[in-house]
């Protein structure tokens, strides 16, 4: 069920995106799809009564079924690019409104469309 | 001296004109006189080794009769019309790539007719075709020139499709043996046929490609219109040649169905031909600009090329055939003639000019017997390329051919004289009284024109005797040449026995005319007004609007331009519809699109 | 090609030149009756001819002369090539395409000689002159080239020689009806005669191309006209009217060709140049077309009586 | 020591020092631009794995024949562009640096996922970098649409994961087969529609006009030659040898692709400023070239490829010389400019008539394999397009070139007066640089074995067996 | 009015998507335990390239990774190379961002802040700075690792920013710390090319699983990482301060 939830949040980041005109929402929109894609990635691991991946003093390696590694090594990345994104997205939004004096596309697309 | 020496030597002769002209312009435009002389002797040099085949690189070519003998026509329309070059460079705005591209596109054009293969043929013409761009647009319109590459971009880019086409189905790029392999498929055939002569009716400018000859030959710079009219066209029918001797070759078109005897697909571009005749003696009859009128003639005279080759037999072949030559010596001295007095008067408009004769005798003698030759009269060359067409068509029993024919020969009667009146005879303007004759350099080239012409006109046969070798060469039955006399099925013509008679009757006409008193010279202002005095010349001249009552019958034909604008402005409309529906500067319409691409290609796999 | 050719084209040149100036002279008087009066003494033409010889004449250089002796000699060699009934001075070199095309260096020695005088009412002439021809020339040509297909040569005495022995069945005329027609009238376009004769009719802007003729250039003028109407209504004789099997018989019908164009043309009104072009570009070229047709895929016509 | 890792790891190492030692940047970007072309010239085919696991556990660096002549290249031409405007470099040598980085990983990597971190951090390079034209509206346009991409190119990667277990790409592709059409079509789509943003894809390339015709004369050709070269090289690599497409997705893909040839082309026609025609173009040789990748003529492609990368980046330098020098770059208020510039007019003619596929050029060496190649398909449709596009193509770049050399209004014979006011458009150096590469174009269109040599080596490229047009065939066997 | 539009537009589509995905992944059930062709196995078995029959905590010596929690062991040994892009796109975004909003901005005085912040900002700062350096030194132990340790180091940092007003930031000592680090990590990597033969290659013996000092040159780097991504974010946050006060 989470996975139908995690792409719904990308469906709602991509109704964000075409529906607002504003920088700062649409890069909140962009976090929203990266956040349901991340879980969809961890989801793909998911194993029913899976235990975490790290060897404990109980835990050795032969002894449970693990939920698999990989997706929550790739996930962190993703989460970290998306940071980085979003941290240059919000740079250029700050130096829109210090140009333009307003962060909605449509009224700077209509000044001068160079 | 093999053919690669020849091409090698020019090529570094080329290089050598570029460098001096970069120095000294003027010495550099000499050299193409030098360089094109040299031309027309080594084509005399390698004359004997016809027959053999090189290869330098991917380059492969065949030294064949035929296309010596365009060579030959080529090369001395260029080597005449290279004595204009040193008047001329200095107006030029780079004046060294003039000299450049003028002996680059010569050299290509030697090189395409001498092709074995498909690819050394197409990258020889596309050489020829952008250096003459470039060359074009040093002149009056850069629009010409534009219209000019798209035309013949057109040509060639189909032709290329053609040319793999025929690789595809044959394995061999040889230009000879490629075509055999379609005798089998008749729809590829056909469709082979019409996208492979495409390159060459837009080159000789046929009629729905006609379009970009007035403009280019109008406004190309004056020294290269001659070579632009003279000889680019004639590339033309070098391919219309290769495609008619492939196809007869292998009977391709042996069973596809035949209108008055001959295939249809050849009928078809000969009725194309016929058109662009009609069209141009109308159109050449009410310009007002001698060179556009010129223009339009030789897109006449291709027509007549076009139908004399695709005829393929052995009346109206050699017919065509000679009419290149005769067509190409007469189009270039006229020309160059128009040019001369664009030279000493700045302006080419026919309404602007008049009484040229009176400053430039020589210039008209020169242009009354090109015009002659062009017209198809008697004495001049003109006059046996013409019969030979005309009674190969006879002998064919080809009705509307022959219609647009006549019509054809008799037009040209009109718009040759139109130019010879305006231009030479009537009233000289007293702003053109002190311009003074062409100078001897400007001379050599017209007296060698003219004594051309006269040959061929009256000993036709020395020029018919190479044309029956490459009929030889073709495959289809040579022409009959006895003596001087040219003997047809339905008809004999002894050249030289017309000129005798034609003087013998001029000498009885001068005995008469001396015999009886001698006339009073009378100045041009003293003629018959009827009682209404001018003074004024230039209103006593009657030279624009010649042929109003013509005029008014062909009210104004529908300009063929209008076709392509409006094919180029679909283009744009389309081009911006794309930019705004694709690109605009807001990203939810990408991310639009990014969902409908994904939709249909999800449901169109899935489906 | 011996001298013998040449004194024998010499007689037929003076031969036509006489016969034909003889029968304008004649036709002036028929003209004249028709117009209720009694015309002039038959051989009035050839005095006019001699007076204008004989009287000085000015000059605009030397195109203008040039001009004149081009056209005249042009129109000599034409003539000397017409076979008449079977004679001709140059063996085999009547072909039908020489003698139309020399008649047009004919033409175009005049318009040079009328466009060099400088008076813009003789290059005014000489447009109309080529509009006709231009009208007149094209059906003829068709009719002409249907001919040679027929009769696979383009000789005019072989034509001629073709249509012998069958008396009037045998002329083409008469063979090839809608051809015969559109070559008669062809033949009012070719003399210039009324309807067709905008270009040099006196009434017009000082007869046309001739307005800067006076005395010798004139008299070249009238000779020139005199062969021109010879060439023309012996070639129409020859091709679509059987030729004359002697000589006899070819002037004969040659006088009664002319005479009957010199009449029907009197009632005839003048067209306009446009109207010329537009007359001859309806009826005639359609004629001449459904002939051509008819000749090349019915093949009637070629043999005698279908 | 030539191992590839090093064309990745150097330019890094100089990034994170100069980040320590500020003053000394511009530097630093040039050695590593110079370290990485002499390295690319001595990198041989093979595998290099990197912290010592196998591929499916590990990551590593996969240099077949195409990634060689990819990654040769790519490093000549970001060192041409940044040696011609060394002087517009100013303070973004870091971020060129981790861009060429970037660029490196992207062609080397044999990981799908690395593949996806590589692309990002070119991707974000790109974006710093196109915010030097201050139209930040457009570079937040390029944002989204760039992560929007990524996105869904991160979600492809993951389907595929789950449906095979690994995510190197050797190994995908060996597992692949196993799998039903119908698994398969969601994560392929995916991947298309996220690289076919970066590629330039006509419908999903909504930002590229914003970016390309206000980038300066560093930025514009470092985006049209050297990121879509990179771009177009993976799509090649991507969908040639790893991932099996259905016949009913190509005909989609090839539709999409020759669509944005076509609209690409009919754009540019339609455009009245230089960079806006030399971007159009670009989106429809971009087009071709994904369609050549489709239909497996690869050799076509890379030759076609080369030949479109080297033209672009002289042109777009020009182009960006226009704006720098003469504030505008609508050509007919050009009109003239190469009268007083000869030697930097010939070099743009150059690589235009190259473009315009002039024969003894590069570009008609590329246009002959690419008749040949779908011709030996059978295919008959897709040529007849080619060359009706090649007509359209030829026209604008003569209507370009024409109004460039010839100065003066319609009907008057062009004089040097009528020509735009003289201001020199490269500096000496540039112009040179500019003609040599001008040289490449043409050595490479004239001296076709030579290239076929270089470019293949002997090898065919990912597995195409296609013929390419060779001096031998053109003989006729003879 | 066109919000509705779009949004019943989204919706269709999400129903479209949803089937798609449903394609090539099982949306509501979940697979018991690994497939086994996965390449997890191997992470977890730690049997890549040894043929490790069984990791057991506190036992098994000189493994492949030697680190207890299998996701550092993938981040840092398996596919470092990953790690290494990644810590460049942070590194790319803090440049992009220093380039965009200029080097130094004069700082403008804020509001003083409330009592109750100032005061426990001072307890609170220093736990967070530990709990930092705990995360990213155990990492290869516990959960979390150099990036969550490196944004906990940033969060104290900006909790000093907004209890003192008056507090900032020596940018410049910060970009030194990510430029040596990301140096040090890249030299890591070369020094394991030289040894053992490939880039990032582990040359320390990984010790026993579960110890502190074990798993070879993860610590090293987690060290590295922690610091370098506290370093950027601490330098992205300072430059949005700056900015926001000079604006």
């Amino acid at each position: 069920m989470i996975r139908v939830a995690s792409l719904l949040l990308l469906m709602i980041g991509l109704y964000g995106l075409l529906s607002t005109r504003n920088v700062i929402k649409m890069i909140i929109s962009i976090n929203i799809m990266e956040l349901g894609v991340n879980i969809f990635i961890v989801s793909i691991g998911f194993v029913t009564n899976g235990v975490a991946p790290i060897l404990t003093s109980q835990v050795n390696s032969s002894l449970s079924n693990f939920v698999d590694p990989l997706p929550q090594a790739l996930v962190l990345t993703s989460i970290v690019i998306g940071l980085g994104i979003t941290a240059l997205g919000l740079a250029f939004a700050r130096k829109l409104y210090k140009k333009y004096g307003t962060y909605d596309l449509a009224k700077i697309g209509g000044m001068k469309d160079e | 001296m093999t053919l690669i020496t020849v091409l090698i030597t020019l090529l570094t002769l080329a290089a050598v004109t570029y460098l001096l002209s970069l120095v000294n312009s003027k010495l550099g435009a000499y050299f193409t006189i030098v360089t094109s002389l040299a031309t027309i002797v080594m084509l005399f040099l390698i004359k004997d080794s016809i027959g053999q085949s090189y290869s330098l690189s991917f380059f492969t070519f065949k030294l064949t009769t035929v296309g010596w003998y365009f060579s030959m026509v080529m090369v001395t329309v260029y080597f005449t019309t290279a004595f204009l070059n040193p008047f001329w460079i200095k107006k030029m705005i780079y004046p060294a790539a003039y000299n450049l591209f003028f002996l680059v596109s010569l050299i290509g054009t030697i090189g395409m007719f001498f092709a074995r293969d498909f690819i050394t043929l197409f990258i020889c013409w596309e050489t020829v075709v952008w250096t003459s761009t470039f060359i074009i647009q040093m002149g009056k319109s850069r629009k010409s020139s534009y219209v000019y590459y798209v035309v013949s971009a057109i040509g060639s880019m189909v032709t290329l499709f053609a040319m793999m086409l025929v690789y595809q189905v044959s394995g061999t790029l040889e230009i000879s043996t490629a075509f055999s392999a379609l005798s089998g498929q008749p729809v590829l055939a056909l469709i082979v046929f019409f996208t492979f002569i495409l390159a060459g009716l837009s080159k000789i400018g046929i009629f729905p490609f006609h379009v970009w000859l007035p403009m280019a030959h109008g406004s190309a710079p004056h020294t290269f219109s001659p070579v632009l009219s003279g000889g680019l066209v004639k590339m033309g029918a070098f391919i219309a040649y290769l495609s008619v001797t492939a196809f007869a070759a292998y009977e391709v078109f042996a069973n596809t169905f035949t209108i008055m005897g001959i295939p249809a697909p050849l009928y078809i571009i000969m009725v194309l031909g016929a058109i662009s005749i009609v069209v141009g003696t109308v159109m050449a009859i009410r310009q007002d600009d001698a060179k556009k009128l010129l223009a339009y003639s030789s897109v006449a005279n291709g027509g007549y090329i076009l139908i004399g080759i695709l005829l393929y037999d052995q009346i109206a072949f050699a017919g065509g055939m000679l009419h290149l030559i005769s067509h190409a010596l007469a189009s270039a001295t006229a020309f160059i003639t128009i040019a001369i007095v664009a030279y000493r008067t700045g302006t080419t408009k026919m309404s602007e000019l008049g009484g040229m004769i009176h400053r430039m005798p020589v210039t008209y003698t020169v242009y009354l017997i090109a015009i002659i030759s062009m017209a198809g009269i008697p004495p001049m060359g003109g006059f046996v390329s013409k019969w030979l067409i005309l009674q190969g068509l006879a002998d064919r029993g080809l009705l509307f051919l022959a219609a647009a024919a006549f019509f054809g020969s008799i037009g040209s009667f009109m718009y040759v004289f139109r130019p010879l009146s305006a231009v030479f005879l009537g009233q000289l303007a007293p702003k053109y009284e002190k311009i003074k004759e062409a100078n001897i350099m400007m001379q050599i080239p017209m007296y060698l024109l003219t004594i051309a012409t006269l040959l061929v006109g009256v000993f036709p046969n020395v020029v018919l005797r190479v044309i029956a070798d490459i009929q030889l060469e073709a495959g289809i039955q040579e022409i009959v040449l006895v003596g001087n006399t040219i003997v047809v099925s339905n008809g004999v013509l002894d050249a030289l026995r017309v000129f005798i008679v034609f003087g013998y009757g001029f000498l009885i006409a001068l005995v008469i005319f001396i015999l009886r008193r001698k006339s009073r010279r009378v100045t041009l202002m003293d003629t018959y007004t009827s009682a209404e005095f001018i003074h004024t010349p230039e209103l006593l001249h009657y030279s624009s609007n010649f042929y109003a009552p013509f005029e008014r019958l062909t009210k104004k034909p529908y300009p063929v331009l209008n076709l392509y604008e409006k094919v180029s402005i679909k283009i744009k409309e389309i081009g911006h519809m794309a930019e705004s529906l694709f690109s605009s500067s807001k990203p939810a319409i990408t991310i639009f699109w990014i969902i409908i691409v994904f939709a249909i290609f999800f449901l169109g796999g899935v489906l | 090609m011996t001298v013998m050719n040449f004194v024998y084209g010499f007689i037929v040149l003076l031969a036509a030149f006489i016969f034909q100036t003889a029968l304008t002279g004649v036709n002036r008087k028929v003209t004249a009756r028709i117009q209720k009066r009694y015309g002039p003494r038959w051989y009035q033409q050839f005095l006019d001819i001699f007076k204008a010889l004989r009287k000085g004449s000015i000059t605009h250089g030397w195109v203008f002369d040039f001009g004149v002796i081009m056209a005249l000699g042009g129109i000599m060699a034409t003539v000397i090539f017409i076979p008449v009934a079977g004679f001709e001075a140059f063996p085999n070199m009547d072909n039908v395409f020489v003698i139309s095309y020399l008649l047009a260096v004919g033409m175009l020695g005049m318009a040079m000689s009328a466009a060099g005088s400088g008076n813009p009412w003789a290059s005014i002439g000489v447009s109309r002159a080529l509009t006709n021809m231009v009208a007149y020339d094209v059906p003829l040509m068709i009719v002409i080239f249907t001919l040679i297909f027929a009769f696979d040569t383009a000789s005019v005495s072989e034509i001629a020689a073709m249509q012998q022995g069958m008396g009037v069945l045998g002329w083409n005329a008469v063979r090839m009806p809608l051809g015969g027609i559109v070559a008669f009238i062809a033949l009012f376009g070719m003399l210039g005669k009324k309807p067709f004769d905008s270009f040099i009719a006196p009434a017009e802007i000082a007869s046309g191309p001739m307005v800067e003729y006076g005395g010798k250039h004139l008299g070249f003028m009238f000779i020139l006209h005199e062969l021109m109407t010879f060439i023309e209504v012996s070639l129409i004789l020859s091709l679509f009217f059987g030729g004359g099997s002697s000589i006899l018989v070819y002037a004969i019908k040659y006088a009664i060709l002319y005479t009957l164009v010199n009449i029907i043309s009197q009632v005839m009104p003048r067209f306009k140049i446009d109207q010329a072009v537009k007359f001859f570009y309806r009826v005639p070229l359609v004629f001449a077309i459904i002939q051509g047709l008819v000749v090349i895929f019915l093949g009637w016509g070629v043999s005698v009586w279908f | 020591m030539n191992n590839p890792v090093l064309l990745i790891v150097i330019p890094l190492l100089l990034a994170f020092l100069s980040v320590i030692i500020k003053k000394a940047g511009k530097w630093l970007l040039l050695v590593g631009l110079l370290f990485n072309t002499a390295l690319a010239f001595f990198i041989t085919t093979g595998e290099t794995i990197i912290g010592g696991f196998a591929p499916p556990y590990g990551i590593n660096l996969v240099v077949d024949q195409f990634t060689l002549v990819g990654v040769i290249l790519i490093n000549t031409l970001m060192l041409i562009t940044i040696v011609v405007s060394f002087d517009l470099v100013g303070k973004y040598s870091i971020v060129l640096l981790t861009a060429l980085a970037g660029i490196n990983g992207m062609l080397l990597t044999g990981d799908l996922f690395n593949l996806f971190v590589f692309m990002e951090i070119t991707v974000i390079a790109a974006y710093i970098l196109s915010a030097q034209a201050k139209k930040y509206h457009h570079t937040i346009t390029y944002l989204v649409i760039g992560s929007v991409g990524s996105v869904l190119y991160l979600l492809g990667i993951i389907l595929l994961y789950n449906l095979t277990g690994s995510l190197n790409m050797a190994d995908v592709a060996a597992k692949l087969p196993l799998l039903t059409t119908k698994e398969l079509l969601v994560p392929v789509l995916l991947i298309f529609i996220g690289i076919g943003v970066e590629v330039k894809l006509m419908p999903v390339s909504g930002w590229v006009k914003g970016v390309y015709s206000n980038a300066n004369r560093l930025i514009a050709p470092l985006f049209a030659s050297v990121i879509a070269g990179t771009a177009l090289f993976v799509f090649g690599k991507l969908f040639v040898s790893v991932l099996p497409v259905s016949d009913t997705l190509t005909l989609l893909m090839l539709i999409m692709s020759v669509m944005t040839f076509v609209f690409g082309e009919f754009a540019a026609f339609n455009q009245k400023r230089v960079k806006n025609i030399l971007l159009y173009s670009s989106i429809g040789q971009a087009g071709l070239v994904t369609a050549l990748f489709i239909s497996g003529l690869v050799y076509a492609a890379v030759i076609l490829l080369i030949s479109n990368v080297i033209s672009k980046l002289i042109m777009f330098t020009i182009a960006g010389a226009f704006t720098e020098k003469y504030e505008t770059d609508d050509y007919e208020s050009l009109n003239g400019v190469f009268v007083h510039n000869k030697f930097t007019g010939i070099a743009f003619t150059i690589a235009a008539l190259s473009m315009a596929g002039i024969p003894l050029l590069i570009g008609f060496y590329a246009k002959l394999n690419i008749l040949i190649g779908f011709f030996q398909a059978q295919n008959y449709v897709l040529p007849a397009i080619i060359l009706l596009m090649a007509i359209v193509e030829g026209a604008y770049i003569i209507k370009l070139l024409l109004a460039l050399w010839a100065p003066g209004k319609e009907g008057q014979v062009s004089e040097k007066s009528f020509a735009v006011e003289k201001k020199q458009l490269l500096s000496v150096k540039n112009t040179i640089i500019c003609l040599i590469v001008a040289l490449v174009i043409i050595a490479g269109g004239v001296l076709i074995d030579i290239t076929e040599k270089v470019v293949t080596d002997g090898q065919p490229l990912l597995g195409d067996q296609s013929p390419s047009f060779t001096i031998s065939q053109s003989k006729g066997g003879e | 009015m066109k919000k509705i539009f779009i949004g019943i537009f989204v919706i269709a589509f999400s129903v479209v998507f949803l089937l798609a995905i449903s394609n090539s992944v099982d949306l509501f059930t979940y697979n018991d335990s690994l497939s086994s062709d996965s390449v997890s196995n191997g992470y977890i078995n730690k049997n890549v390239t040894k043929n490790q029959s069984e990791v057991i905590f506190n036992e098994t010596t000189d493994a492949e990774t030697g680190s207890a929690n299998i996701v550092t062991s993938i981040i840092v040994n398996y596919r470092s190379f990953d790690t290494l892009g990644e810590v460049t796109v942070l590194f790319l975004s803090a440049i992009g961002v220093s380039l965009l909003f200029g080097s130094t901005g004069k700082l403008a005085e804020r509001k003083k802040s409330g009592f109750i912040l100032r005061t426990a900002a001072r307890i609170i700062f220093p736990m967070l700075l530990v709990t930092g350096t705990y995360l990213f030194t155990h990492g290869h132990l516990t959960p979390g690792g150099g990036f969550p340790g490196g944004a906990m180091i940033a969060a104290s940092f900006l909790l000093l920013y907004l209890a003192d007003e008056k507090f900032v930031t020596a940018i410049e000592k910060i970009k030194l710390v990510e430029g040596s680090a990301g140096t040090l990590y890249v030299l890591i990597g070369i020094t394991g090319l030289v040894t053992g033969g490939y880039f990032l290659a582990n040359f320390i013996p990984t010790g026993t699983v579960g110890q502190l000092i074990s798993s070879g040159i993860i610590p090293l780097i987690y060290v590295l990482i922690g610091l370098k991504v506290g370093a950027e974010i601490t330098s992205v946050v300072s430059r949005y301060l700056q900015e926001e006060v000079t604006s």
